[in-house]
């Protein structure tokens, strides 16, 4: 039965909370109705974590059963004998994080747009956006994925065309003809899947079974892997597909920039992770290196591209291109420290971003102006924010502590161990120099991030009319204050959430890795 | 003979009894009584349309008239779909016909859209090309009357005039090609060609394939073939707009692909697949960049309906029941969401005259439900979901791949990088209504009550048509027991 | 001599020439229709012929080419009126003129 | 013992938490207050513990034989990187570790009480965000602290990470002077470029111990084990894993790792390691940013860049001291480096004008000395000046150095606060015999220099003689070269104390009150601290700090007197008199002579005032070549090329859709010739393609 599956509710909330919202009359309704459901969707992630850690024994045995994912359940939905599509879900350590990322960013985001203008249909998109995150999140399933997967991103068009500023039209339009563009390479790559996905003719588009099967030819994994990977990088900011990540984030409200880096840019590491490395171990394997390339270009190209812009949200943009390159960077690794630290970099680079764009729709809101060179010495007049603003830059230059450091450490150290195991092999000494290159984005990271900080919120105050602006409102401390705890409890509790993704990669699950080990 | 082949014919039949009941009433009713004449049409039309899905599902497939006429259960399920297609453009129709320059001709106009359906009819059950040519014409020239519908205004005229020369041109180019087919096979049944013409091509046969391929491509505005499109769709007054760009294309493509599988199926790998596929990206291409730059609504839809037709063909190159369940399916989607932006723009044409793109400026503001439903009917259009235009799109392609060939990949690829394009357009139309900060040219005002049930009925196919998705396993069902392959 | 298909389809095909040059060339609408009937009218004769030599043993094609004729009729009938109703509009019938709507 | 010791980690921390997000809500008085005490009572549990560790006599901290052994308190997994790999945060007790422990809280904890004082001015205004300071305070001892017990290398790069994070917060203490803010941004990225050194050494570290190791490479990695004696004929005193010791030995001396550019891949790691040592000791070329650090508070330059925070990377050396002597290469490499640098600061500190910067300079100096006596470090009998070398003595040495020099020199830089604060302005030129005004400053500042600059019996003098007699034991050249540069520390010490409080009366200003001596918060540490560095030279280091845990000496009062080599030690004497008296002559009274010295040779002079120009270079090269000639390009490429092929699709698009409008001309005949050509067309290409 449908709704005896509990992954089912992270899609029927937002839909009830859709409901709510158009039915509410005024703003404070509205508000509450956002805030409820994504207290609701948090818990339910919370209890999914519970759950996932001491597991019920027939919940255990189900998992077994469907290769460690848990609540896996599948209804049919489209005809067997023509499309098989059903509607499959199931979740892991890796989806679990990602749905509690989702969910806090939902949360913290819809304080963050506490005073939008026309704020209904804001958040009518808001949370349709988020129906499709939450839907690719659980949904294990080609079909369904994909069609989660553009639900979550044409609401984005609206979201930043209507709320957005500056050069809106443009950035908006970018962004959605673009990453529709990488969709359309995905739907190919899908529909290709699927028709290669068993040898016996009884096509189906469920990935576990796609797994077992293992029929997808080397040959027509060599064409399919790069059509689904670049598919996914385009929304992983892959270079040289990304530029529509500085402008689409420049132009967004605050909360769709969260919302959009924090957790859409995720849906392309995890897409690429789950069904093109998964799906097609072999291609992922000897199609590495090209990706490897692009993807260790683009982490070093967004750390210096950050090093000179001039605008807040350019330099989170291109610091995000930075650190989203190193998430696929890590994946592309196939070993199973690195994609762990590949996930936390997911989750750590979520709420991290989050954190920076609240802070600066916050200080944009006040100030008006996005110019670093036109602010100056922000920590006298809004402390609160500056602080907020100093700890999420070292969370992403990578101070201990802080989420950013966790991350990055497993994953350098992952990419080493692999890069030397291949070079000692006599595989090429690609990954290890890559992951060196990779390495000094630390350096230069620390470079664009300081540079912010001492620009914008240290020195004198540039701008007289500043001094009378005021410090965060409660509501803004208070989106701002549970990223900041979120971000320092992976920092300080690692070992927790790598367990909880570490589970993921078994090599049973997994046979990229199986391969390499 | 057996007179119980014409129960065969319920569909046909039944339609002519409509037909034969508006023409009687608006013939002898008394004139105080014809006010009525709207309203009773779409009543008995809806009726029929009812009827014809009760009956549908548990329809017979069997042949008539020694083979000239078939029926089968697919074939009753897209004359349906076409009758739920002409039952809304009837409802939106209303408040135009009811004007005071077209109210004393309305009969006429109902009478005519409901020989040419007839002709459709015969065109998607024809078996034989005689009965074909019969429907085709009989589909063609009443429209070309309905495009001159518009006495005052000159595009009207001119639209008919273009129209008529260049549909009885094609129809020359077709028969041409009919006679080059008969000189080969000695015969117009469909099987009997099919058996006569063998699977090895020859230059005649080619010659034929691409005259009759030009005819009926006429009819379906499949690049080059496709000129007259635009022009007419501008010219005609709006519901013989929506009626062209959905029913008579929905109709030919359904009866493209019976020809071409049918008569020519034999010939598929050295003849006519790669016609297919360069006519297919043809026209997905050439209608998209034509449609980039228009500003009129109806001229723009014109453009994005003939690119729409190179999506419908793709149905035919996997030549199997899942291409053409996928057709029907696209067809079926593709009146809703067609109808819904043809709505809209009736509902504010009528109102305010006014078709331009551009004054659809800042239309939320004014007339949010109204943008509502053509930003769901763009959004439908350019395939996103969770509207039915995904499913449609998602499946057409995915019959098409089924062909298997690289080939297939390289054109769908070519397929979907043009559905970036035409959702480039298609948000050019949303980001009017939504974006423009500038004052709406258009006041607020109150569409009428057929306005708005039209609207309701297509934005709710908009929505459930896909999610529900007993629709299309049905369609996938008959079209296995289609019996055409 | 013997007098074989070839003998009636050659001229039939000048004939079918004859239309659509004629119909490419012509302005006037009067005569471009006149045109389209030269078309028709040819295919209606290949019709014939084929069935008369070809395939003797049976009418189809000449059934065809009756209805063909018919249609042709009607078609002309129509067309007229539309002339009419352009002449009406814009006092000529030269094609070139009516092209108000384009790109 | 373990509580204690989780304790002294645990006290800074939270005292940082509670002060940073409460300080707002309390008083100036009692932020210091509570400050203070929380220091104080870390470095009491801090005392207790290191006294345990010494003089227990506990069989888990010395065995039988009275050698000293490394006792890990705690370790807990932190970060499981996979099964065999994790980083784990505890608690390592050794003897440099618990001297460490000591020399931190002690300096912490005198730097705490003194910034009392300092941080308000004379009408006892406190400075803003005095709470902040006192929690930044807190973050840096806890940092330290957990460096210095770090049980791992992953424990120590974090706390590494984080100490470097908390000296930025200090120095750019002062926010709105852009001075300090690109002071603190400086120190900051040349530090993480040195540690990107750290981290990529760290790599390879890791992967060949794991490589080769067999079961838990966590285990294999901490010090404990990375340090297990390597040398033959000395008996592993640490007591680990036999196969663990031989595994390392085995990897390390017939390195089995493959060569790259010449070296063995390990001596790359321990080299690269030691670039992130370089970057916080401010080895040469990564010293630029010690100098601009004096824009923070000077009690934070004593605490953080005088006596702790810069000696990390001395004390990262001497923690993995085996591995380094299993690779002498890189020792060579140490040596090298801090001789150069160490003569390098002491020629730059003789012509600085700042008084903190004289004092940065020499710091940096003296850190060299602690460098070159760990690279002249070997063990095997050698001999200076005819008298036998203890094996292993340069380590000793080192330790020693670092430990006394971070009493004197927190000494003076806390003496040079006083002058500052009561002077109000960084610059001698401003001061000048202020010896009346000031006594016991005067007195305190006294015996620093007489301790930096080594004279019997204050505590340079010891350390700095076992300095000596090691590079003696391993080669002439450089124990020449250390003892010239001894000779130029005594010159520019006295130099600077000359300018201060002699040269010529001080003259104080119409509406100035005179200068005169500080509140006793701030007195108090300077008497202290002149009291350690007076009797710090007799603590019998010998016995309890070796490089293997086995004294080489006894542990009498007077062992160090016993132990000196004369000949070395009357040697460094004698340069250290001559150096004073010099600067005697040519500072204690006004006159022409240094205007004289400069004139005669102005281009050394130049140099060195300007440091060699380093700041220059490196100014040059982030600014034109990184930021003008990768990030610019970078960022143009970015808009103008990728975007604008991106750009370029939709324009392309655009053309072609106008190119081709053509077609729709609106004529009939146009449109009946492309239906004709159309048709015919497909049926010719057809036929081709397919007949």
């Amino acid at each position: 039965m449908l709704f005896d599956n509990i992954l089912i509710y992270f899609v029927l909330i937002p839909l009830v909370m859709l409901g709510g919202v158009a039915l509410s009359r005024n703003i404070k309704q509205i508000r509450a109705v956002a805030v409820i459901g994504s207290t609701a969707l948090i818990a339910l992630s919370v209890y999914l974590i519970y759950q996932w850690l001491n597991p019920t024994p027939e919940a255990a045995e189900l998992a077994a059963a469907h290769d460690g994912m848990y609540h896996y359940a599948s209804w049919k939905w489209f005809s067997a004998q023509g499309l098989n599509i059903n509607l499959t879900v199931g979740v892991d350590g890796v989806s679990i994080a990602m749905l509690l990322l989702s969910s806090i960013i939902l949360f913290t985001g819809s304080f963050a747009s506490w005073t939008i203008a026309q704020p209904k249909a804001f958040f009518l998109w808001l949370i349709l956006l988020s129906t499709g995150v939450f839907g690719f999140f659980i949904t294990i399933d080609l079909f369904t994925m994909f069609m989660f997967y553009e639900v979550a991103l044409i609401p984005m068009y609206l979201l930043i065309g209507v709320w957005g500023s500056g050069n809106k039209n443009y950035s908006a339009m970018k962004l959605t003809l673009m990453l529709m563009g990488g969709s359309a390479f995905l739907m190919l790559g899908l529909i290709g899947i699927y028709y290669h996905s068993s040898a016996d003719g009884q096509y189906t588009w469920n990935l576990l079974e796609i797994a077992n099967n293992n029929a997808i030819s080397t040959g027509w994994q060599y064409f399919l892997f790069p059509m689904t990977f670049v598919g996914f990088g385009v929304l992983g900011a892959m270079f040289p597909f990304h530029t529509w990540s500085p402008d689409g984030h420049a132009s967004a409200p605050t909360a769709v920039s969260m919302l959009h880096a924090g957790v859409l840019m995720k849906l392309g590491g995890y897409g690429c992770f789950r069904v093109a490395m998964y799906l097609m171990p072999q291609a992922a394997n000897d199609l590495a290196w090209i990706f490897l390339i692009l993807t260790g270009i683009s982490v070093v190209y967004g750390a210096f591209s950050a090093c000179v812009q001039t605008d807040l949200k350019y330099i989170n943009a291109y610091s995000s291109v930075s650190h989203c390159g190193l998430v696929l960077f890590a994946i592309l690794m196939i070993n199973t420290t690195a994609m762990t630290g590949a996930i936390m970099q997911m989750l750590s680079h979520g709420l991290m971003t989050a954190l920076f764009f609240a802070l600066i729709g916050m200080i944009y809101g006040r100030t008006h102006t996005r110019d670093i060179t036109k602010m100056g010495g922000l920590m006298k007049i809004m402390p609160y924010l500056a602080v907020c603003y100093v700890i999420a830059g070292m969370a992403s230059l990578g101070l201990p502590g802080l989420s950013g450091f966790v991350a990055e450490m497993t994953i350098f150290v992952g990419s080493f161990q692999q890069g030397m195991a291949d070079y000692l092999a006599g595989g090429g000494s690609l990954r290890l120099v890559f992951t060196i290159i990779a390495c000094c984005s630390i350096v230069i990271t620390a470079v664009y991030i300081l540079r912010v900080v001492g620009k914008l919120l240290f020195g004198p105050v540039q701008d007289k009319h500043h001094l009378e602006l005021t410090d965060a409102t409660w509501w803004e401390r208070l989106s701002t204050a549970t990223l900041i705890v979120c971000v320092a409890a992976i920092g300080c509790f690692p070992n927790f959430f790598e367990n909880l993704i570490r589970g993921t990669f078994d090599p049973e699950i997994f046979r990229a890795i199986a391969m390499n080990f | 003979m057996d007179y119980s082949q014409f129960l065969l014919m319920k569909q046909e039949i039944a339609l002519l009894v409509v037909f034969l009941l508006v023409f009687l009433y608006d013939t002898f009713a008394p004139k105080k009584a014809l006010g009525a004449l709207s309203g009773i049409t779409c009543a008995l039309f809806g009726i029929y349309t009812i009827a014809g899905f009760c009956t549908c599902v548990t329809g017979v497939s069997d042949t008539a008239f020694a083979g000239m006429y078939a029926t089968s259960p697919i074939i009753a399920m897209i004359k349906n779909v076409l009758n739920v297609g002409v039952l809304i453009v009837l409802i939106q129709s209303v408040k135009w016909v009811n004007n005071d320059s077209t109210v004393v001709r309305r009969g006429e106009f109902y009478e005519l859209l409901l020989v040419t359906l007839f002709g459709m009819y015969l065109m998607i059950s024809a078996r034989h090309f005689l009965l074909f040519v019969i429907g085709l014409e009989s589909a063609s020239l009443p429209l070309a009357a309905m495009v001159a519908f518009d006495k005052k205004r000159y595009e009207s005229h001119e639209a008919s005039i273009k129209y008529i020369l260049t549909a009885v041109f094609s129809s020359a180019i077709f028969m041409m090609g009919l006679s080059f087919v008969y000189g080969l096979s000695g015969s117009l049944y469909f099987s009997e060609i099919y058996g006569a013409i063998g699977s090895v091509s020859s230059p005649m046969i080619i010659c034929a394939l691409a005259f009759v391929i030009a005819g009926v491509g006429f009819k379906l505005s499949l690049v080059p073939f496709h000129l007259w499109t635009a022009d007419v769709y501008q010219g005609a007054p709006t519901p013989v707009t929506s009626y062209l760009s959905v029913i008579s294309k929905g109709s030919a493509a359904f009866a493209f692909l019976v020809i071409l599988v049918q008569c020519f199926g034999a010939v598929y790998e050295d003849a006519w697949e790669w016609m297919l596929y360069a006519l297919i990206i043809l026209t997905i291409t050439i209608g998209n960049l034509f449609a980039i730059r228009q500003r009129n609504m109806k001229r723009f839809l014109a453009f994005s309906s003939v690119s729409q037709a190179g999506y419908i063909m793709l149905g035919i190159v996997g030549m199997n029941a899942m291409g053409l369940a996928a057709m029907v399916y696209y067809i079926l989607v593709y009146v809703f969401s067609n109808l819904a932006a043809f709505g809209v723009i009736q509902a504010i044409e009528n109102n305010t005259g006014k078709v331009d793109m551009d004054d659809y400026r800042g239309l939320s503001k004014t007339n949010p439900k109204l943008s509502f439903a053509m930003m769901l009917a763009m959004f439908s259009l350019a395939g996103i979901p969770p509207f039915a235009g995904f499913f449609s799109k998602f499946f057409i392609f995915t019959a098409a791949i089924n062909q298997g060939s690289i080939a297939i990949y390289v054109l769908v690829l070519i397929a979907l990088i043009n559905t970036i394009i035409s959702l480039y357009y298609y948000l050019l139309v949303v980001k009017a209504m939504y974006i423009s900060d500038e004052p709406s040219t258009i006041e607020r005002f109150k569409s009428s009550c057929t306005d708005r049930v039209g609207l309701i009925i297509t934005v709710a196919g908009i929505i459930f048509l896909g999610i529900v998705s007993v629709v299309y396993n049905h369609i996938l069902t008959l079209a296995e027991r289609s019996g055409l392959f | 001599m013997e007098i074989n298909a070839l003998y009636y389809l050659i001229p039939s095909l000048i004939m079918f020439a004859c239309g659509v040059y004629g119909f490419i060339t012509r302005r006037n609408m009067i005569a471009m229709l006149i045109s389209l009937e030269l078309m028709l009218n040819s295919v209606d004769m290949n019709f014939v012929v084929f069935n008369r030599f070809l395939f003797p043993g049976q009418m189809e094609g000449m059934f065809f080419t009756l209805f063909a004729i018919a249609i042709a009729a009607a078609e002309t009938a129509l067309a007229i009126a539309i002339i009419v109703n352009v002449y009406r509009a814009n006092n000529d019938i030269d094609v070139r003129d009516i092209c108000k709507m384009k790109f | 013992m373990e509580t204690s010791a989780i304790l002294i980690l645990a006290i800074p921390l939270l005292m940082f938490l509670f002060l940073g997000l409460a300080g707002k809500y309390l008083t100036h008085k009692w932020a210091g207050i509570l400050g203070t005490m929380g220091m104080g009572i870390t470095m009491c549990l801090a005392y207790t513990v290191a006294f345990e560790y010494f003089f227990s006599g506990n069989q888990f901290f010395i065995d039988e034989a009275g050698n000293r052994l490394q006792h890990v308190v705690f370790n807990h997994d932190w970060l499981n990187f996979y099964d065999k790999l994790s980083i784990r945060i505890g608690f390592l007790l050794d003897p440099i570790s618990a001297m460490m422990l000591v020399v931190i809280t002690t300096i912490s904890f005198m730097v705490h009480l003194y910034s009392n004082g300092y941080m308000r001015d004379h009408h006892g205004v406190w400075e803003t965000g005095f709470q902040r300071f006192y929690a930044f305070l807190s973050l840096f001892s806890f940092s330290m602290l957990g460096l210095v017990v770090a049980t791992n290398i992953f424990q120590m790069y974090i706390f590494w990470e984080l100490v470097g994070a908390s000296s930025y917060l200090l120095i750019g203490f002062y926010y709105t002077k852009h001075s300090a803010v690109s002071a603190s941004k400086k120190a900051f990225i040349v530090t993480r470029f040195a540690d990107l050194g750290f981290l990529i050494g760290i790599l390879v570290l890791s992967f060949y111990v794991g490589f080769y190791g067999e079961g838990n490479i966590t285990d294999a990695f901490t010090f404990t084990s990375l340090t297990s004696v390597p040398v033959d004929g000395i008996a592993d005193t640490y007591h680990v894993s036999e196969g663990t010791a031989q595994m390392i030995r085995g990897l390390f001396e017939n390195s089995a790792a493959p060569m790259f550019m010449g070296a063995s891949v390990l001596t790359w790691a321990l080299v690269l390691i030691f670039m992130g040592g370089m970057g916080k000791s401010a080895m040469m070329p990564l010293h630029i940013w010690l100098p601009d650090a004096m824009e923070g508070p000077t009690p934070v330059s004593a605490l953080i860049h005088a006596a702790t925070m810069v000696v990390a990377g001395v004390y990262l050396v001497a923690r993995l001291f085996p591995l380094y002597l299993m690779q002498p290469t890189a020792l060579d490499i140490i040596t090298v480096v801090g001789a150069v640098t160490a003569l390098y600061a002491a020629m730059v500190a003789c012509t600085q004008i700042d008084i903190k910067r004289v004092l940065a300079f020499s710091t940096i100096s003296q850190i060299a000395f602690m460098m070159v006596s760990l690279g002249v470090t070997r063990i095997d009998h050698s001999t200076a000046l005819g008298h036998e070398v203890h094996e292993g003595l340069g380590y000793m040495a080192s330790m020693f150095h670092l430990f006394t020099h971070a009493m004197f020199k927190a000494l003076l830089f806390l003496g040079a606060g006083a002058l500052i604060h009561a002077i109000g302005s960084n610059d001698y030129t401003a001061m000048h015999g202020l010896r009346k005004y000031m006594p016991v400053t005067h007195l305190t500042f006294l015996i620093g220099c007489l301790a930096i600059a080594g004279i019997i019996p204050f505590a340079g003098f010891f350390s700095k003689d076992e300095i000596l007699t090691a590079c003696f034991g391993h080669s002439t050249v450089w124990a020449i070269w250390m003892a010239a540069v001894a000779g130029l520390t005594a010159f520019y010490m006295f130099r600077l104390y000359f300018l201060i409080f002699w040269w010529k009366e001080h003259k104080v200003h119409e509406g100035h009150h005179a200068p005169h001596d500080q509140p006793w918060t701030m007195t108090l540490p300077l008497v202290i601290l002149a009291a350690i560095s007076i009797v710090a030279g007799f603590v019998p280091f010998g016995s309890l700090v070796t490089w293997n845990g086995h004294p080489i000496t006894g542990d009498g009062f007077l062992t160090n007197l016993e132990n000196l080599n004369w000949g070395v030690a009357s040697l460094s004497l004698i340069i250290a008199i001559i150096g004073i008296l010099v600067a005697m002559v040519m500072y204690k009274k006004e006159n022409a002579i240094p205007e004289r010295m400069h004139n005669a040779l102005p281009n050394l002079w130049r140099w060195c005032h300007h440091r060699f120009y380093w700041d220059e270079l490196y100014q040059f090269i982030t600014h034109r070549i990184i930021f003008g000639l990768v990030c610019r390009p970078i960022a143009w490429f970015d808009r103008h090329i990728i975007d604008g092929t991106m750009d370029a699709f939709a324009a392309v698009t655009n053309k072609a859709s106008f190119a081709i409008r053509g077609f729709q001309s609106g004529n009939v005949h146009m449109y009946v010739w492309i239906y004709l050509i159309g048709a015919v067309l497909l049926a010719a290409v057809t036929m081709i393609c397919v007949l």
